[in-house]
């Protein structure tokens, strides 16, 4: 059985997007997106992690006995997150600076996981990996539209920073789009978080029910409980 | 398969995770860990460097410093920029209180007492608000150069709302007080240890 | 006497002025009545009568269907017309099987019992055989039938008989009226019933607003010693049997008990009266006073009517409507049922026909709970309508018989005070019907799987039986062969 | 012939009562406190009065129709009148006019329609606004002036108010601390509340009003006047007033017993801050608090020592929109634990047992 | 004992783990259905958090800090996690059969619960003492429980309210879970206070 | 080195000892739900189900595999029944619509066949051969099982009637509601 690589992609940008349609993740979705910079930066070492654990995972996952099988996934992430912890701090310190204490948590981080159970302990190698990829971009697309809207309502400017993350090629994203006086502080602040998560999933419905889709009611979490 | 062997088996695939990713870590950490360090380095440099201009030392501050205590008993490492083997400046780290939670504060000081330069290193001030102590943010901290214990009198090392010379921002008077009370302690530091940190050894 | 506080309640407008001054007037005998074969508590009565059977004032027309059960009687004399459905006095508006009497006018009785000479030398037995026979029920309103509760006496200890002539309802008038003109007829019969229960002692409970009754009928007491008028709070639902219980004795009955097991057995004031006539005379329970009240009526008034006379009967007598009404009444505005149709027969248990104006029922369309807290404050029960209420809207069952939606007693108090006009008391009837529905489905399901037990072991055993049946006759047959074979082997 | 009601079970008798009603009353008793503010204050607070209620009566209507609901109707309940009436009245009498429009925003938009619209809410829409303008917009909430009465000198015309609301130029001459303010921020420094609270206004000005503060604020004695107004017509209970303002009186008499130079008195928390209108108009709010009585209290008495700990404590001056915040997302547990015992049954739901006396 | 009540405060309320941290929130939007499952998890959690930090650190105190195997931390603290959540789970089946059948369920979930890994990497950061690191964690996971408690208590009391679809389930979830967060930030400052 | 790699695998080798000891001690019994969702089926073994039996729809139930709606006889109350054991919210709307029936011989066209007995899973038909027969109403449970066997058709389903005692208040309408 193999997933088809469109609906793959199409699942981890949209359909199934992590943090919009199943709710997981929610950590680093509120806490690394005080700007639309930081939940990019976050996004892509979360995708990073995501990509090479579903492919390692895909892999051994003959070897893997069912009973050490969530141990070995985290330690298989865990591995991966020092590794991209360890290489972030060598080679893009600045970026480390800022994500610091979260990049252990991608440890935690119940998307790589859930993908891990849901897709590469069944699926070879190359349909896990690029789950993992996606699901990582669809994570880092709406960290950095979580945090865009954060950063334009709280303080008027987006992807503030960015060429201090990324270099100085990337000057010309900063914007300022109203002055800091205006800024309505609360959205910086972690009352925004939740709030501008909560209706961003509103957006993503009604983008949805325009579409003639149905929409989802509950996250992964629902079910289960 | 027995019972047995089951728990032996899940040990052994475990373990062999374990042993193989403990490898693959140790390498990486021995590739990354000279440019880890490297960064770290920097890290120090680039902050002791904003208090200490280049142009009053001839060594690297960071290799030259001393452990000392201040005034609550707690360690502290003073950095030492000394030109022609005389001590010219040094820097250190200095706390205030502000509205919500501890500034880390990096003060440099010239041998006369006079500050070099005050730079945050982290705190948790509210955006907008509390966090114009920042340099990107605003200039209010360069305006702690060259000032002294002595210049202003003691009375006006104060924010303008305490009747001191420091300008509070709007809305928020706590984190400036609380600058302001650490920069002052900072230099009551060096005054009372001068001796021992500017002595060459 | 002292009395305790109870619970709740509330202070509705209680009108009782249309009606209270008026005397009881005997309705004019109407040329057809109508004798539903339902009109208590427990099990249809069965039809002794047929079509075009001449029958008189008394007679026993059908029996008593049961344990729980009563007979009814004939309200006058006539001609059985037929025996029909007729719409019933009920919010259903479902007809029911029911006696259609042509009167002849002449209102003959029929023989009637032997009056019980000394009731207080007669046993339990005798008095209940005779209160059972005359097709007595409970007058206030639940229309139990009361020899059931006249028998609690043999099987618990009672120390109290309270005759409940609070009339906690607005408008009703029909008690307070009774009470005035019949006090006497009232203390005989509280006393035999007491006699009947064995309680030593008899209150009588009358709300503080009918101060003229309280003063006949303690006149009418005064002679016996064991007997207490007590007036008691105006506050409704001060009538209902636990709550009355409660601010009597300071006793509260536990849920899912009877009165009856803290030693008191509550009965009306009219039941009381009725077992006087049934004991002293031998006459069963042909009539009853009605209050027939309301904004829309021209003349409200306290008609005693026979059991069987139409609804329309009544408001003609009392001059029609004179306003349309919003609504019709069986029973009081508290806790009285709609009337489908002015076709309904009077039945034992209907205290009041009103005929409201939309202004005095001032329903308004129902708007979100604001959870102002009032029908919890107000709740006789200690209930919490408003989360009842929510969950059952969301048709949680469960979680509202949690909150004891079967412990309301559907007073109405909290659909009186409820700012939003929510229909709370509907909600809990829906429930009730559906918790009940749902408890007959459990039991059906586990009749059924007991059935279907007993149906396959039938089939086995039959099956086995079978076999074995076979068997043996193929045995037999092998063994009359063989005999055959050894029979004739000798020669 | 038929009728209309046999599809409705009784009663078929209601109080005259109704949620407009309701509502209604309320506004009334919070009329007279809310003129004299207004007087006090001037042109500049009457202007943000009146746009504070007309946004929030707008954002309802715009909700509602988004929504799909009957507008009308639903308009005529004046609870987002009354919202943003109370809104107003926790405002800084001068602020600018957007404060009130996206205080409007929060109060209705966010806390109310949110969740479905009135009766739904579970978070006191007036103070979940003011808080998240507080939270966004520090300075601006926090400037308070002292009161320049209509018509007195130095008070703004109707043009300089025009200016205040809309153009935002409010003159610094005139700003002032409020009294928690005052003394908090003096104790920040060092001062101890013994010298400090000499330079507030003494509490016979906090009871009358004249003094810094919300409109709200000010003027306990109007404030108490519409309360028992509200008490008499059965709207409110004594429960929840008594309960705030009793708990946050002990608490502060306890303490300042204890160490008079770090803590207030009882008397100074019960004159200052808004714990008048918190006590007898916010903290009663059917929606968001408790049904039963025994629940009220629990609750009344949170809000006051909440109140307490964030004023004597936290960082900011004043904590009675965060207490009733914080007991607003507690309400469901406290009914849940203090239903009243059903008759004939303890408090448990298990029958009464029976007593073997009989 | 005034910086462990500081501490403590600090933990719970002002820096709660949920609102103000960001940590755990899948179990909070996720467990939080009913207040009995959410004062299980709670329980469940709490005691987790507290064991597993005392394991931690030691490991840190004992292992990685002498031998200098920072870069270890990650996955040792979540091996030491995973080994604590499992021992939990045998313990308390073998000591009371009945805890365990109201915590039991939660016990897996709680491995992927980020608080954990969260508290223990916060108190390796703060340099604390075992007695702060052990308060510190108690108190956080406190804080922790109750966050989900409350939340449990509201969104019981949602599934009553007529929410619009649109915001029915998760978003309103996220809109009471923010306006938790603004009336928590009420008690803000107070640790510095 | 050394020791960071033999560090973690102690540490592995015990969590996945542990572990194992874990799956051992901690192995999850028979499950008993099987017979617990039997109990609360009618027991009737019609097979409306789709299944042979009460027995095999239990055990689907168990698995997963089977909606809590399956049981026609059994109806809303055990619908909610199962629902509530499973932990499973389940649409019951369509029991709503379809009331509890019974069935009912008409007369004039049953001619004493005997089929219908010998279907009825609950012995709720009455009759001897050649001869009329009738339906004990409080017995049948609605399965319609004997329908199909009758060769006249003279067996229909009928909705149970409603009487003063099984009738009930309906439902407010929810005027106030919304969206
Ligand atoms: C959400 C919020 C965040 C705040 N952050 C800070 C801050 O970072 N620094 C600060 O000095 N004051 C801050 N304040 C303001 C203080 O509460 C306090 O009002 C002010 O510092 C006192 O100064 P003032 O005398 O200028 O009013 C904040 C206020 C709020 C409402
Ligand atoms: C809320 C409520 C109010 C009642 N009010 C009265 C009343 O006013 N008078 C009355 O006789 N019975 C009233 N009843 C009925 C009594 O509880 C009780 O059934 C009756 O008094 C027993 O007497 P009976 O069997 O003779 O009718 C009320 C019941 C309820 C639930
Ligand atoms: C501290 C305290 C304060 C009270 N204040 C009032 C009051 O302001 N107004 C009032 O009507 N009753 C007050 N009462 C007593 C009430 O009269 C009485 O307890 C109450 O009305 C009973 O009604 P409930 O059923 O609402 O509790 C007070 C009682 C106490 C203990
Ligand atoms: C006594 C009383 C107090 C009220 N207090 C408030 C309040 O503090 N804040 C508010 O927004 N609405 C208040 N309301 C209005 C109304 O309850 C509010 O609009 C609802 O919360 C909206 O669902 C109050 C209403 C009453 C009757
Ligand atoms: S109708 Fe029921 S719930 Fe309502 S007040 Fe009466 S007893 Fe309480
Ligand atoms: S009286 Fe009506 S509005 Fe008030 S709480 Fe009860 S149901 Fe809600
Ligand atoms: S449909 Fe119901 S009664 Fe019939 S066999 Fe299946 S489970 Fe049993
Ligand atoms: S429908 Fe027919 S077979 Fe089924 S129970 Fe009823 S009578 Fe028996
Ligand atoms: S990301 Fe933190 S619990 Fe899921």
């Amino acid at each position: 059985m193999s997933t088809p690589y469109k609906t793959i992609a199409r699942d981890g940008l949209w359909d199934n997007n992590g943090v919009f349609s199943m709710l997981l993740g929610m950590c680093p979705t509120m806490a690394m997106t005080t700007t639309a910079t930081n939940g990019l930066g976050m996004g892509l070492a979360t995708a990073v992690v995501m990509a090479a654990s579903s492919l390692l995972v895909a892999l051994f996952r003959n070897q893997i006995t069912q009973e050490v099988r969530i141990p070995v996934y985290i330690l298989i992430v865990a591995a991966m997150v020092t590794l991209v912890d360890l290489c972030m701090n060598a080679w893009m310190h600045e970026l480390y600076k800022v994500l610091g204490l979260f990049i252990p948590l991608i440890v935690s981080n119940c998307l790589p996981l859930a993908r891990l159970e849901a897709f590469a302990a069944k699926e070879p190698v190359l349909p896990s990996f690029l789950d993992g990829l996606f699901m990582g971009i669809g994570f880092t697309i709406a960290l950095t539209v979580i945090g865009a809207v954060r950063e334009i309502f709280g303080a008027g400017t987006l992807f503030a920073d960015a060429s201090l993350l990324m270099g100085p090629a990337f000057k010309f994203m900063e914007m300022r789009l109203m002055s800091a006086d205006m800024g309505v502080l609360m959205m910086i602040l972690p009352p925004g978080g939740f709030l501008v998560t909560g209706f961003l999933v509103v957006a993503k419905r009604m983008i949805d029910l325009k579409a003639g889709k149905a929409i989802q009611m509950g996250g992964a979490h629902s079910v289960a409980a | 398969m027995s019972m047995k062997d089951g728990t032996l088996k899940h040990a052994f695939i475990l373990g062999a995770f374990c042993l193989g990713f403990g490898v693959m870590l140790a390498i990486t950490d021995q590739v990354t860990a000279k440019d880890i360090a490297a960064r770290a380095l920097e890290d120090k440099v680039n902050s002791l460097s904003q208090v200490i201009p280049a142009s009053i030392h001839d060594n690297n501050p960071v290799n030259d410093s001393i452990a000392m205590q201040d005034a609550h008993g707690k360690e502290l490492t003073v950095y030492r920029a000394t030109k022609d083997g005389k001590v010219t400046g040094v820097a250190y780290e200095i706390h205030g209180s502000g509205y919500a939670g501890d500034i880390k504060l990096m003060l440099g000081v010239d041998a006369e007492g006079k500050v070099l330069g005050v730079r945050v290193l982290a705190h948790k001030e509210t955006p907008g608000l509390g966090d114009k102590i920042e340099e990107k943010k605003g200039d209010w901290i360069l305006r702690f150069a060259g000032l002294s214990l002595g210049n202003p009198l003691p009375e006006k090392w104060k924010v303008k709302k305490d009747g001191g010379q420091f300008d509070q921002f709007a809305g928020a008077t706590i984190t400036p007080r609380g600058v302001v009370k650490a920069v002052h302690e900072g230099l009551d530091f060096f005054a009372a240890n001068r001796a021992k940190i500017t002595e060459v050894n | 006497m002292k009395l305790f506080p109870i619970r709740g309640g509330i202070h509705p407008d209680y009108r009782k002025e249309l009606a209270s001054e008026k005397a009881i007037v005997a309705l004019p005998l109407p040329a057809t009545l109508y004798i539903p074969l339902q009109m208590h508590i427990g099990a249809p009565a069965e039809v002794l009568v047929n079509e075009g059977d001449l029958v008189k004032k008394g007679q026993m027309i059908a029996r008593s269907g049961g344990a729980v059960s009563v007979p009814q009687h004939a309200p006058t004399s006539g001609r059985i017309q037929a025996i029909t459905q007729i719409v019933a006095p009920h919010p259903s508006g479902l007809a029911q099987t029911t006696i259609v009497i042509e009167a002849d006018g002449k209102d003959e009785w029929a023989e009637l019992p032997e009056p019980i000479a000394d009731p207080f030398a007669a046993d339990t037995f005798a008095i209940n055989e005779r209160v059972a026979a005359s097709g007595i029920v409970g007058m206030g309103g639940a229309a139990f039938p009361s020899a059931v509760k006249l028998s609690l006496g043999t099987l618990k200890k009672l120390d109290t008989l309270l005759l409940n002539g609070a009339e906690c309802e607005p408008y009703l008038t029909c008690d307070d009226r009774v009470m005035r003109e019949y006090a006497d007829e009232i203390i005989d019969g509280a006393r035999i019933m007491a006699h009947a229960l064995g309680a030593p002692k008899v209150v009588i409970a009358i709300e503080q607003n009918k101060p003229q009754a309280i003063d006949i009928m303690t006149k009418a007491a005064a002679a016996f010693a064991e007997i207490a008028v007590v007036g008691v709070p105006v506050q409704y639902p001060m009538g209902s049997e636990r709550h009355l219980v409660q601010a009597i004795t300071g006793r509260e009955t536990p849920a899912r008990k009877l009165t009856a097991d803290i030693g008191v057995v509550v009965h009306n004031v009219a039941t009381a009266r009725a077992v006087h006539h049934a004991v002293r005379f031998g006459r069963p329970l042909v009539s009853r006073v009605v209050t027939v009240s309301g904004g829309a009526v021209r003349e409200p008034n306290n008609i005693e009517a026979p059991i069987g006379a139409r609804v329309a009967d009544l408001i003609a007598f009392c001059g029609g409507f004179e306003a349309e009404p919003a609504s019709l009444v069986n029973g009081g505005p508290m806790m009285g049922q709609p009337l489908p149709s002015l076709d309904a027969p009077v039945v034992k248990g209907m205290s009041g026909i009103l005929a409201l104006t939309a202004a005095e029922i001032n329903q308004q369309p129902a708007s979100a709970c604001i959870r102002c807290g009032s029908c919890v404050t107000i709740c006789p029960c200690g209930l919490v309508p408003v989360e009842m209420a929510a969950f059952i809207r969301k048709d949680n069952f469960e979680v509202a018989a949690r909150l004891g939606v079967m412990d309301c007693v559907s007073c109405g108090s909290c659909s009186w005070v409820c700012p939003s006009h929510i229909p709370l008391v509907q909600y809990f009837n829906y429930a009730k019907g559906m918790i009940n529905i749902q408890e007959r489905e459990r039991r059906k399901n586990d009749q059924t799987r007991i059935l279907a037990e007993a149906h396959t072991q039938r089939v086995e055993k039959a099956a086995a039986e079978k076999a074995a049946a076979l068997a043996a006759k193929k045995a037999q047959a092998a063994a009359a062969a063989a005999a055959k074979q050894k029979d004739e082997t000798p020669a | 012939m038929s009728f209309l009601s046999t599809h409705q079970s009784g009663p078929f008798t209601h109080q005259v009562s109704s949620v407009q009603k309701t509502m209604f009353t309320v506004l009334l008793a919070l009329m007279p406190a809310t003129a004299f503010n207004l007087y006090l204050f001037g042109w500049p607070a009457i202007l943000l009065f009146t746009v504070t209620i007309g946004s929030c009566v707008a954002a309802e209507a715009v909700c509602l129709m988004l929504a799909g609901q009957p507008t009308k109707a639903a308009l005529s309940d004046y609870s987002a009148a009354l919202s943003g009436w109370l809104l107003a009245m926790s405002l800084p009498p001068w602020a600018p006019w957007w404060i009130g429009v996206l205080g409007a925003v929060f109060a209705i938009g966010l806390a109310k329609h949110t969740f479905g619209g009135i009766g739904q809410n579970m978070f006191n829409p007036a103070m979940v606004a003011r808080v998240a303008l507080l939270v966004s917009f520090p300075v601006v909430m926090t400037a308070w002036v002292m009161p320049h009465p209509l018509f007195s000198a130095g008070a703004p015309g109707l043009a300089d108010a025009i200016a205040i609301t809309f153009g935002g130029q409010v003159p610094d001459s005139v700003s002032a601390a409020s009294a928690l303010g005052y003394v908090k921020t003096e104790l920040s420094r060092g001062i101890p509340v013994t010298q400090s609270i000499a330079h507030v206004p003494d509490l016979m000005d906090m009871a009358l009003g004249t003094r810094a503060g919300s409109l709200g604020e000010t003027s306990a004695v109007l404030i108490l006047a519409g309360g028992l107004f509200l008490m008499a017509k059965r709207i409110i209970s004594w429960h929840t007033p008594v309960a705030v303002m009793g708990s946050l009186f002990l608490m502060g008499t306890l303490f300042h017993a204890i160490d008079p130079a770090r803590y207030t008195d009882g008397l100074f928390h019960l004159m200052s801050g808004a714990t008048f209108l918190g006590a007898f108009f916010i903290c009663t709010d059917y929606v968001t608090s408790p049904v039963s009585k025994k629940g009220q209290l629990i609750f009344g008495a949170g809000c006051g020592m909440l109140t307490w700990t964030i004023r004597t404590y936290a960082g900011y001056p004043e904590g009675m929109a965060f207490a009733v915040l914080l007991m607003n997302s507690l309400t469901p547990i406290i009914d849940q634990y203090t239903r009243p015992r059903a008759f004939g049954r303890t408090l448990k739901g298990e029958p009464l047992p029976l007593e073997g006396k009989l | 004992m005034k910086e462990y009540i500081l501490l403590m405060v600090s933990a719970a309320l002002v820096n709660n783990v949920i609102l103000a941290r960001f940590l755990g929130l899948c179990s909070f939007m996720g467990v939080t259905t009913r207040i009995d499952t959410a004062v299980g998890m709670g329980m469940a959690t709490t005691f987790v958090i507290t064991v597993s930090s005392m394991a931690d650190w030691a490991v840190q105190a004992y292992l990685l800090e002498p031998y200098h195997l920072g870069y270890l931390r990650t996955v040792t603290f979540i091996l030491v996690i995973a080994a604590a959540v499992q021992f939990t789970e045998l313990t308390v089946k073998k000591v009371s059969p009945p805890l365990f059948q109201m915590l039991g369920i939660y016990l897996p979930l709680i491995t992927t619960n980020c608080a954990v890994l969260g508290v223990a990497l916060l108190l390796v950061e703060g340099n604390m003492s075992f007695i702060a690191a052990t308060l510190f964690a108690f108190a956080s996971s406190i804080g922790y429980s109750l966050v989900m408690v409350i939340f449990a208590g509201l969104r019981e009391r949602l599934a009553l309210a007529d929410v619009p679809r649109l915001f029915a389930g998760p978003p309103i979830g996220f809109i009471v879970a923010g306006l938790l967060a603004l009336a928590f930030m009420g008690f803000s400052g107070m640790s510095t206070n | 080195m050394l020791m960071a790699v033999g560090s973690l695998t102690v540490m592995g080798i015990a969590l996945g000892g542990i572990l194992g000891a874990a799956a051992r001690f901690l192995a999850v019994e028979e499950n008993p739900l099987e017979e617990e969702l039997k109990a609360m089926l009618p027991g009737s073994q019609c097979g409306q189900c789709g299944y042979v039996g009460c027995g095999q729809a239990a055990a689907a139930l168990a698995r997963g595999e089977a909606p809590v709606t399956l049981c026609p006889p059994g109806g809303r109350a055990v619908a909610e029944a199962l629902a509530k054991r499973l932990g499973v919210t389940a649409d019951l709307s369509e029991h709503e619509e379809k009331g509890p029936e019974y069935a009912v011989i008409i007369e004039e066209l049953c001619i004493g066949c005997t089929r219908c007995i010998k279907e009825c899973s609950v012995d709720a038909i009455m009759g001897a051969n050649k001869l009329m027969h009738t339906v004990i109403a409080d017995a049948c449970h609605g399965c319609a099982k004997c329908i199909k066997v009758c060769p006249t058709d003279a067996i229909e389903m009928r909705p149970v009637p409603m009487t003063l005692s099984n009738w009930h208040w309906a439902k407010p309408e929810t005027e106030h509601t919304l969206h």
